[in-house]
């Protein structure tokens, strides 16, 4: 909040911070680890998990010792997020896809079993399902052939980019199933989003804050609850929470890195290019990132699905030479 | 030169101060024996002593704050600094960089533009160094003398250091009023900015909670701001389940150890009481979401619930309870002791048992200090924030069935500012607004109680 | 023993009879060999100077030293014939019998209705609200009390004058029926005016109730007493009628005391 | 007190009234009863409290590790003393390749599937045990190898049946068991549960602390003694007493928005450091110490200010020559439970950053960090059993250094109590 | 003026002069226009029943009572003829010149030693450990108190008998060389014995320093003052050689209090 580099309050900082995706987090954390054993000059790096959302808007407050350089996110930058960027000064920023993950929809192992969709998932989270009032209670509300449970659904808030890509990989995807609203899209793109994408507030979509683990947790310890969170977690809890099949496909590693699980998207982390010299370790920070990313890297134990080997060595290559993103290939 | 040595430095002059005069003072003595001092010579010493460590003190920070700056200035006007990046980060960055490699504080750059200023840098902090030697040198010359040449015998001293020691003690005790002020002002101000975005009138009497912290600033929506939820559920948790636990055995436990226990057994207890009120609040909350939840929970499936909440109301409220026991016994056990023996003697005398005379006499002249100790609890049970972070939910509801999942003011709290706080949108300035309420609620109940309690302890006395 | 018993002292009915009593607070003993027999028809006064044990042998005699853990009570007390320091006694049922009424006035903060109320209550004297109405009725009035506040039974007991507190604690110790009354310096708390209602009272009950008043006071003493001991450093000196021990005391200590000599 | 049940005591009074005693008799027993019941309900809750966390405690102080012997002489990896003491000696063995080494050590001795599970980092333990004795590059040595976390949890008897299999196999060999984990002492937070340690966040709890209690006490005692022996009766001294007596009764979390609003609002870089978390939670600990400072001051006999006064003792030698020594035990009471109360304190610290992931303990007040209780909220959201365990641990050293500290208070207390 | 002064009372140097000094707590006037010389050489008693305001006069004299908030001092009071009142008086060199000994013993909780030396210390009164062991030694001497202690002088001040206390504190306040030493009933606290040993040591600092003792026995005033004032309800009532005082009081109250009508 304190402007410019005055006095001592601007000051120094000589350690790395990232902010950001919750998803990402995890596999920062491990990263960062492994930075601070390979480099013991440098000081181990700060990552905080707030939200993908949160991460980039943070992030794109300016330059300077006061705002991050690095945003986690797990999903890609906006183009309006990347006009605030600009608007503040961030304008070269370093886009790097530090792999793949899936939002994964899951229950506790021995719990509820559903084989989902995403219409059947927009109806039961939609605030207004195609416009209208919000009544479904059991999952059998929704759709006959589902077990008459109660819906209990926790999932991730608002200020993170497991909702985003739950909002753009299902919800939309489940709300353009209707003509109506496939028209509405082109009609009324605004109130679209609103029908399409708001989830329902009456308690019975838990938004869990920026904890993945704590809904992992929560479902383990409730049979009937359904935990949205990414895949990175189902595979690091395997043994307590089982996946649901989304249009009769499992959330797997391979279904995942096909895409053909529908809630697949990659990961990114921002980094900004001003700050590659101004903070000691920035580079072989990312350095770090690209040593351990493979497909049999110490990230995939921890649940991270590798890039495609194409998209992998572009990525590889922004890692050494720092090149920046252009705002025009953002939506 | 680095604060810490001027610092040093300040005090050694101090020192040498305090050592002249206090020789000054012994010689008045030697010069005429039987003369009688105004002061003790330590006092002349420590007259002297103030005069030089205050004013080298006031300019070493004054130093340490412009001399980087300087420094800095003269460093850029070095021929090196010309191919410096214009980026104003980069460029601090890499004198930064130079700047430690030339005070030693890291070892080598990083950054090859540093390596050229680093030489550039250690001349210039060695010239200001010399400056600012010079001048602490010449303040403490000046104020010393001046100091010292105003002592005689009949120099009243210690007054004066006296009135020095009386301003610190002052200034101490003002620290408390700056605090309650840091904490008004903080809030306040944010609490006005929330509300220049959201009604008052959303925020106090909505009843929905669902702050999106993503939605654009520019436009907030009020209707998503209703606090109702959080005030039920904080009032369900701390005042209504934790109390339910909390008073009941808060007050036998109080009555128990002041009326029964052996001197023996209370030994052991009251000590086992504080413990429990000593276990940090983050060991509770562990405790609540580990083993009292799922227990809870279970429970609510042997009812017959169809689906209930592994974040209840009540397992955090029970935990809250049990925190707050400790706290509920020792104010009870106060208000009790402060009824006169008389009573407890004119109610034995009448032939009456011990748990008579406790129930029907004891209690009642105690209830305004148990009232007012019960107020001091629920003000602690509102306000507490780790057990219900890690036990009760996020979610907002306004429900009456403790054990659906409910939340509190302090854990919307947490959760808007967790992370990072972006002072202009109103999800996180919720926070602030939630805070002024929590802190205006806590600050009547204390205000109130601890009126009654010292009027009442005062009608006994 | 080492009292000294006035020679004409006649026989009377014993309420209570003490015999070798002595009374330790930890280590320190309070009270040295005391015998006594408090009579039934009539008040009997302990005087003697600050410290000397009159109060910790009044509460000796209804137990309320039980309340004090170091207190340690040694010897015979009886009650009609039984001891009451004997395991098994019942200290509820003798405090009932054995009333008490304390230096300060320590009326309850409760109503004056409820401060007589309390004792028939917890005991379980009075079926129904009728017979409580009447004893508290009965009580303050035997108490002198009645005429004063019977227009304001629902006033708190606190906001009575000290003279009037005093009396209603006179009044809630008569309400639960007792056979004896003791009564620790009542007056020394109240101003003279008080203090001759009270001495008034204690008149009107003498007769009905064994009576024992400790006092400061000789005047007092010689006023309201038909018997006294005299008490000096724990041990009882003398014991004899009121008037024998104010006019021909026995001892030099008695003597010495009653002209002022110390104290 | 007597027995009511007692036979031999003789009725004095009507047969109601002898029934209804026993009744009352009957009710003294019940009320007394629930007395201690609620006392031991609270005494019982603390000992389930200690024993759950002790008992899940224990195991987070354990690592279950692999037996591994490797032979250096073989490896083919070179170590010269002076290049081990530099800061890239782990990357130096890295790029001669001691994983690999390890790796193929770890299968001989292992097998496939065990090697497998041996923790994606094990080789930096080989690393650091060569760096620190570069002989044992000559020798063939036995190491204790952290396993994976799923090969733990295996052993614990949880997870994949596979692994719960293979844990089995394994301990059956002798290759696998739990030991005291040394590391756990020394080393920061970690993603793996098997790497995680506590010393990084008892360490920012240490630097922390000490913050606040450089602040805390100085200036909590200094106003005690103003507002007790100088502070004239007037408005502003009212208004000092009444903020202080709210300030300890204001909620913790309170004091964390007045850090975030005002501390790092002044100093934005200090984000998440012991410094920014000392100075807030010494604002917070000050009233508690004014406050016993107070009583502890008052209980100092006014005869003793009188004596030193009437020698010509001026009011402030007489506070700080006699009336300071004598309630100081009493200040330091008060400031040990206000500490203690700090120490265990989280609410505040989240609200200014001190929750972030740092992988190596803070090298000074102003470096980023984390403290126990902090620490302990942010393993309980993990849900690795090894982090369970971790955290009753984690909980397990904070509660000891609570303890000393309150035995230290009721120790002074009982020590000082009633000097006069 | 109230005070009756016997008109056979020979003119003396007055160390201290009281000139129609009123003391108020609050609103209450607790001494009433007092006016009094104390001798030079000669021992000043005080007395009169509780209350009288025999502790508050004295306290005006060395300027005690400024340390309560409440207390209000009017009229003139003057140490060899200067206004003790007068604004620019440092009262810790009055404090110094006018010792106070109180009526409860109370040593520092410190050793003997530095109880003593604690008053030349803080004046400066002694250069060097040899200066101020001598000053220890001296007043515990005159004391009487050194025979006693001088193998422990690193005990506690806490751990003497009472009556030592007593004189350790009448020791300390001889220690910073007073001209006059205050005493408010200095033995109201020891046993007889003690008090003796007390009252000789009055008798021996008789003459050096100008005494003035508070005294609730008549017969301590007899024993050790040659002067004598008699307070009532904050009035001097009577003021002469304690000889005249005794034998031949010219006030009925002073009569009356004296052959123990009242108090
Ligand atoms: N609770 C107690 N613990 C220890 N000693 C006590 C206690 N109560 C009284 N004493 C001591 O026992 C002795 C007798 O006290 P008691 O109160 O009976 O005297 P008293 O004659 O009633 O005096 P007073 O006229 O002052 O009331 C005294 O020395 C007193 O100090
Ligand atoms: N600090 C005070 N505040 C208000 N009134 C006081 C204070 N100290 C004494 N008094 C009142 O002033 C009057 C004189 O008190 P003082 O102590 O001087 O009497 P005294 O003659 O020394 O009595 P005693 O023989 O009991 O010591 C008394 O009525 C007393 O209540
Ligand atoms: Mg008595
Ligand atoms: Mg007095
Ligand atoms: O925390 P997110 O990964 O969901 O942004």
């Amino acid at each position: 909040a304190c402007g410019g580099n005055g006095g001592d309050g601007g000051g120094s900082r000589d350690s790395i911070r990232a902010v950001g995706s919750s998803t990402v987090f995890p596999f920062a954390k491990a990263v960062s680890e492994s930075f601070v054993r390979s480099n013991p000059d440098f000081k181990s790096p700060i990552i905080e998990s707030i939200g993908s959302g949160a991460g980039i808007s943070e992030f794109c407050k300016g330059l300077g010792p006061n705002t991050p350089d690095i945003a986690n996110a797990s999903r890609r930058m906006k183009a309006s997020e990347f006009a605030t960027c600009g608007s503040n000064g961030v304008t070269d920023i370093i886009e790097i896809q530090v792999g793949l993950d899936g939002i994964a929809l899951a229950s506790a192992q021995g719990g509820i079993t559903m084989n989902l969709t995403p219409e059947i998932v927009y109806k039961a989270l939609a605030a207004k399902p195609f416009g209208k009032e919000q009544t479904t209670k059991t999952w059998s509300d929704v759709d006959p052939s589902l077990p008459n449970k109660p819906i209990l659904v926790y999932g991730p808030p608002s200020t993170s980019g497991t909702r985003d890509a739950l909002k753009e990989l299902v919800l939309e995807a489940g709300c353009k199933t209707n003509a109506d609203m496939k028209a509405l899209k082109d009609s009324n793109e605004d109130e679209f989003k609103t029908l399409c994408t708001e989830v329902r507030s009456d308690g019975l979509y838990v938004d869990q804050g920026e904890q993945d683990n704590l809904i992992v947790q929560k479902i383990e310890s409730n049979p009937n609850a359904v935990g949205i969170f990414g895949y990175s977690y189902l595979e690091e809890n395997a043994d307590k929470v089982q996946g649901l099949n989304m249009n009769g496909v499992a959330p797997t590693y391979d279904n995942i890195a096909s895409f053909a699980y529908p809630g697949a998207r990659p990961l990114y982390i921002y980094v900004k290019k001003a700050h590659l010299n101004a903070i000691p370790g920035l580079k072989e920070f990312l350095a770090e990132w690209s040593n351990v990313w493979s497909k049999d890297g110490p990230l995939a134990k921890l649940g991270l699905v590798a890039s495609p080997d194409d998209v992998m060595a572009a990525n590889a290559k922004a890692v050494t030479e720092f090149t920046t993103l252009d705002g025009a290939q953002l939506k | 030169m680095s604060p810490a040595i001027l610092l040093l430095l300040a005090l050694g002059l101090g020192l040498a101060g305090w050592l002249a005069a206090r020789a000054r003072a012994w010689s008045f003595r030697r010069a005429k024996p039987g003369i009688k001092l105004a002061a003790l010579p330590s006092y002349h010493a420590w007259y002297v002593a103030l005069w030089i460590a205050v004013p080298v003190l006031l300019f070493v920070s004054l130093w340490t704050v412009i001399s980087p700056g300087l420094i800095t200035q003269s460093v850029l006007a070095d021929a090196a600094a010309s191919n410096l990046p214009s980026f104003g980060f980069q460029r601090q960055m890499i004198l930064n960089e130079a700047r430690n490699v030339a005070t030693g504080a890291a070892p080598a750059v990083f950054n090859p533009d540093a390596a050229a200023l680093v030489d550039p840098y250690r001349a210039a902090i060695a010239r200001y160094q010399w400056i600012g030697l010079a001048v602490t040198l010449a303040i403490a010359f000046m104020t010393g003398v001046w100091a010292f040449l105003r002592l005689k015998p009949d120099f009243t001293a210690r007054t004066r250091v006296e009135r020095a020691v009386m301003g610190i003690l002052l200034a101490a005790s003002l620290i408390a009023i700056l605090t309650t002020l840091g904490i008004v002002v903080s809030l306040v101000v944010e609490t006005i900015r929330f509300f220049g975005m959201v009604s008052p009138l959303d925020f106090l009497f909505g009843t929905h909670w669902g702050p999106d912290p993503m939605a654009n600033p520019e436009v907030p929506d009020g209707s998503r701001y209703g606090a109702i939820p959080l005030f039920w559920g904080t009032i369900f948790i701390g005042a209504i389940i934790a109390m339910i636990v909390a008073i009941p055995l808060g007050l036998m436990s109080a009555i128990y150890l002041t009326q029964y226990a052996t001197p023996r057994l209370r030994a052991w207890l009251k000590p086992a009481l504080e413990i429990l009120a000593g276990v940090p609040t983050v060991v509770y909350g562990y405790f609540a979401a580990l083993t009292v939840a799922p227990a809870i929970r279970d429970l609510g499936f042997s009812l017959g619930m169809s689906n209930p909440s592994s974040e209840s109301a009540l397992a955090a409220g029970l935990v809250m309870g049990v925190m707050i026991i400790p706290f509920v016994s020792s104010m009870a056990d106060d208000s009790i002791a402060a009824v006169p023996q008389a009573m407890r003697d004119g109610s034995l005398a009448m032939g009456a048992t011990t748990n008579e005379t406790i129930r029907r006499v004891l209690v009642p002249a105690a209830l305004p200090g148990i009232v007012a100790g019960v107020m001091l609890a629920i003000s602690r049970a509102i306000g507490e924030t780790m057990i219900v972070v890690m036990a009760a939910s996020t979610a907002a509801n306004l429900s009456a069935n403790p054990l659906e999942a409910m939340t509190t003011v302090t854990v919307q709290i947490v959760a808007m500012l967790t992370g990072e706080g972006s002072f202009d949108h109103p999800a996180t300035l919720s926070a602030f607004a939630l805070g002024f309420v929590l802190f205006l609620v806590t600050l009547g109940l204390n205000f109130i109680a601890l009126r009654v309690v010292k009027r009442y302890r005062e009608a006994y006395d | 023993m080492v009292t000294v018993v006035h020679p004409n002292l006649e026989d009377t009915d014993a309420k209570m009879q003490a015999r070798d009593v002595s009374v330790y607070y930890g280590d320190k003993k309070a009270i040295d060999e005391v015998s006594i027999d408090i009579p039934t028809k009539y008040v009997t006064a302990f005087i003697g100077p600050s410290g000397c044990g009159k109060s910790t042998f009044l509460r000796t005699l209804n137990r309320m030293n039980d309340t004090i853990p170091s207190a340690r009570v040694e010897g015979l007390i009886e009650l009609d014939g039984a001891d009451i320091y004997r395991s098994g006694m019942d200290v509820v049922q003798l405090r009932a019998r054995v009333g008490m009424v304390f230096q300060k006035p320590n009326p309850f903060p409760k109503s004056i209705y409820e401060n007589i109320a309390y004792g028939p209550r917890i005991h379980g004297l009075a079926e129904g609200k009728d017979e409580l109405d009447a004893i508290v009725e009965k009580s303050l009035q035997r108490a002198g009390l009645w005429q004063e506040v019977k227009d304001r039974l629902q006033d708190s007991g606190t906001a009575l004058s000290g003279g009037q507190q005093q009396r209603l604690c006179i009044a809630r110790a008569i309400a639960v029926d007792p056979e004896v009354i003791l009564m620790d310096e009542p007056c020394s708390a109240l101003d003279p005016i008080a203090t001759a209602k009270i001495e008034e009272l204690i008149d009107e009950l003498n007769g009905s109730y064994a009576i024992v008043i400790v006092t400061h006071s000789m005047q007092q003493a010689a006023r309201v007493s038909q018997r006294t001991a005299f008490f000096h450093l724990g041990k009882m000196v003398e014991y004899g009628r009121t008037s024998d021990i104010f006019t021909t005391p026995l001892e030099k200590r008695t003597q010495d005391y009653i002209t002022g000599r110390y104290g | 007190m007597t027995d009511a049940a007692e036979p031999t005591r003789t009725p004095t009074r009507t047969a109601a009234f002898e029934k209804r005693l026993q009744q009352r008799y009957a009710a003294e027993k019940r009320f007394k009863a629930l007395g201690l019941g609620a006392v031991l309900f609270s005494v019982g809750v603390l000992l389930f409290l200690l024993v759950t966390m002790t008992i899940n405690g224990i195991g987070g102080f354990q690592r279950t590790e692999l037996t591994v012997p490797i032979d250096f002489s073989q490896s083919g990896i070179a170590a010269d003393p002076v290049m081990m003491e530099q800061a890239g000696a782990a990357n130096s063995l890295k790029a001669q390749g001691l994983p690999a080494v390890v790796e193929f050590y770890a299968v001989k001795a292992l097998g496939e599937a065990g090697a497998e599970e041996l923790s994606a980092t094990a080789w930096r333990d080989v690393a650091d045990a060569v760096i620190a004795d570069p002989q044992t590059l000559s020798s063939e040595v036995t190491f204790n190898l952290p396993a994976s976390a799923d090969l733990a949890a295996g052993y614990s008897g949880e997870g994949s049946p596979e692994l719960q299999a293979l844990a089995a196999d394994l301990a059956d060999k002798g290759v696998l068991e739990k030991n005291f984990d040394t590391g756990f002492l020394q080393r920061a937070d970690a993603t793996d549960p098997q790497a995680a340690g506590i010393w990084g966040a008892l360490k920012g709890s240490i630097l922390t602390m000490i913050v606040t209690l450089l602040l805390a006490f100085p200036i909590g005692v200094l106003a005690a003694l103003y507002l007790e022996e100088y502070a004239p009766k007037n408005r502003w001294t009212d208004v000092i007493e009444v903020s202080i007596n709210n300030l300890a009764a204001v909620p913790s979390i309170i004091f964390g928005l007045l850090g975030l609003a005002v501390f790092l609002w002044i100093f934005p870089s200090y984000r998440s450091a012991p410094l920014i978390g000392g100075m807030t939670l010494a604002l917070m600990t000050m009233p508690v110490i004014v406050i016993s400072g107070r009583n502890a001051i008052k209980a100092v006999p006014p005869s003793i200010r009188d004596g030193a006064l009437a020698i010509g003792a001026s009011p402030v030698q007489v506070v700080f020559h006699h009336v300071l020594p004598l309630a100081l035990p009493g200040i330091l009471t008060g400031t040990i439970i206000g500490m203690a109360r700090a120490l265990g304190e989280t609410a505040p610290l989240l609200m200014i950053g001190m929750r972030a992931f740092v992988a190596t303990p803070p090298d000074g007040f102003t470096s980023p960090a984390t403290v126990l209780p902090v620490q302990i909220f942010l393993w309980s959201d993990e849900i690795d059993r090894g982090f369970v365990e971790r955290t009753s641990a984690a909980i397990i050293v904070l509660l000891l250094f609570l303890l000393v500290m309150n035995g230290l208070a009721i120790y002074l207390r009982n020590k000082f109590e009633k000097k006069w």
